[in-house]
């Protein structure tokens, strides 16, 4: 599967096996998405959000 | 007046041999105590019918998860635990209380782990948080009334309890009321670097080494950075069975 | 000042439905909350992997059985309902923080209980006992800052945590700060005798008919007379859902 | 099963299937006492302890 950067328009290759969440990089441009949805071929992705460590005890 | 934060072996060996009223009496002014426990829950988690979940972090750290029935557990249990401490130092004639409720925190929406397929991926972050505030008022009446406040790792955010870090809140604590000393309570007794201790450190120095630094002890580095920050004038990282004046001092500067 | 005592149904109504902060903001004084909780353990005792124990006293009441699991678990449960009712007050804007550590009590050495052959036996008291203590500088100083302490029906005697009657903590923290009033709080809307509600009693009053009075109702005159005896000035026994101003109200004079 | 009342002297009958910790009472003077051990037929007592009620939640 596949999907494009909404950055730099560039293709990003999505493993098959990929789950909603999962995160992917351009390798363009270097930004990073969160895989929103999957449907049939179709991979939406949206701008990852950055999240420190906090883990709790 | 001095924030002692205890928790990991140290704190399980406390408990079991009914001796941290020692540390207590070594110390000739105010403090409060905040405890962790997440070694506690994990290892008594069958007499709690609790089954640990963990999820691993990209840079490799297993950590727990916090889905709703553990929250549930996890508070009951640092409560459980915090009622031993208090219990501890009354039977020894310290006056402690148990004193929770002062801490919010900020929930964390997301947590990065790493997935089956060894890949990046966000799930939702269930009950952990991130500390903001510690109410100082609670703790300082306390403390002048000559009482010690003992406080567990639990917050409020987001409209429920949330699981924070206990060496996050014990900076929260010490920063809220301006202790003079914030000490970890450790089982190694100060800060390791390149095989030797390290005596006495400035923040500066600090942060140029945290990333050298193992899981566990970096955690009580960055709270330590925090504390200072504000305006604890010193953290102490030191165990219990050597000298306390012992171990590692950390100033803003030196 | 005002201690408020919420136990029973009522404190798993206002748990469910979050309306706790509405009686608080109905008052115009520092006030402090005991609460119970027996009812909410037994109600979830099996998420909490907890069979309950019961014995039955001569006079053919069931009551709890304290034995050193049931105890941790009963704290457990007493601190996690606590935490309940402080966050709940906390999302409404009230302060409320969690005060535990301040009842001291002593152990029951031996409960008189009916055997199997339907006897009278002694038999080990376990953990439950009798408050006999209740510290009122925490409270009291928590209260004037500002905040309401939130009490748990645990007390340390006897080198242990014990499982004390919430109604008799409530007595002994009225009488320790010498409140103006305890309210009881309950599903009925004050003391019912010979089928009409009791409007206006003194205590004399109340010790006269205190034999004709069910099970639950009477432990709560009880703890009033106590109350009374240590200082308060009037007990009231209501529901929160009537009219807080009516219900009962007891005097040792009227 | 009999045993003798510390107070007045009187036999007190104690029921075959009595156990340890089970309270009798003397039916001539009304002394309670607890069944302290019980070894073939010899039942030894001790005066009950007065116990209010006090159950906890
Ligand atoms: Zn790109
Ligand atoms: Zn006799």
């Amino acid at each position: 599967m596949e999907t494009k950067c909404k950055i730099c328009g560039e293709k990003i290759s999505v493993p098959d096996d990929s789950m909603v969440g999962e995160l992917i990089e351009c390798g363009s441009c270097g930004m990073s998405y969160e895989i929103a949805s999957i449907k049939g071929d179709i991979v939406e992705i949206k701008p990852a959000e950055n999240v420190g460590e906090d883990w709790g005890e | 007046m001095k924030v002692i934060k205890i928790g990991g072996s140290i704190l399980e060996k406390f408990l079991e041999n009914d001796n941290l009223y020692t540390v207590i009496e070594e110390l000739n002014e105010p403090v409060a105590i905040v405890h962790g426990g997440g070694n506690y829950l994990d290892n008594h988690a069958d007499s709690f019918n609790y089954s640990p979940k963990f999820v691993t972090s990209p840079e490799g750290i297993r950590s727990r998860y916090t889905d709703r029935s553990t929250l549930e557990i996890f508070t009951m249990v640092m409560n459980l635990i915090n009622q031993k401490i208090v219990l501890n130092l009354n039977r020894h004639g310290i006056k402690a209380v148990t004193l929770n409720g002062i801490l919010k925190a900020r929930r964390k929406e997301r947590l990065i782990i790493l997935n089956e397929n060894n890949r990046k991926m966000a799930i939702d972050g269930g009950y952990t948080g991130r500390v903001e505030y510690s109410d100082p008022i609670p703790v300082r009446n306390l403390m002048d009334a000559g009482y010690i406040p003992v406080i567990s790792p639990v917050a409020f955010g987001g409209d429920s309890c949330l699981n924070v870090d206990a060496d996050r809140a014990a900076a929260y604590v010490a920063g809220s009321i301006k202790a003079d000393t914030l000490t970890f309570l450790t089982n190694v007794n100060g800060l390791y670097y390149e095989d030797k201790i390290i005596e006495k450190a400035d923040t500066a120095y600090i942060k140029s080494i945290l990333k050298y630094i193992g899981n566990g002890m970096d955690k009580k580095l960055m709270a330590s950075i925090e504390a200072l920050e504000m305006g604890v004038k010193q953290v102490t990282i030191s165990s219990p069975f050597h000298n306390l004046e012992n171990g590692t001092v950390i100033c803003n500067e030196l």
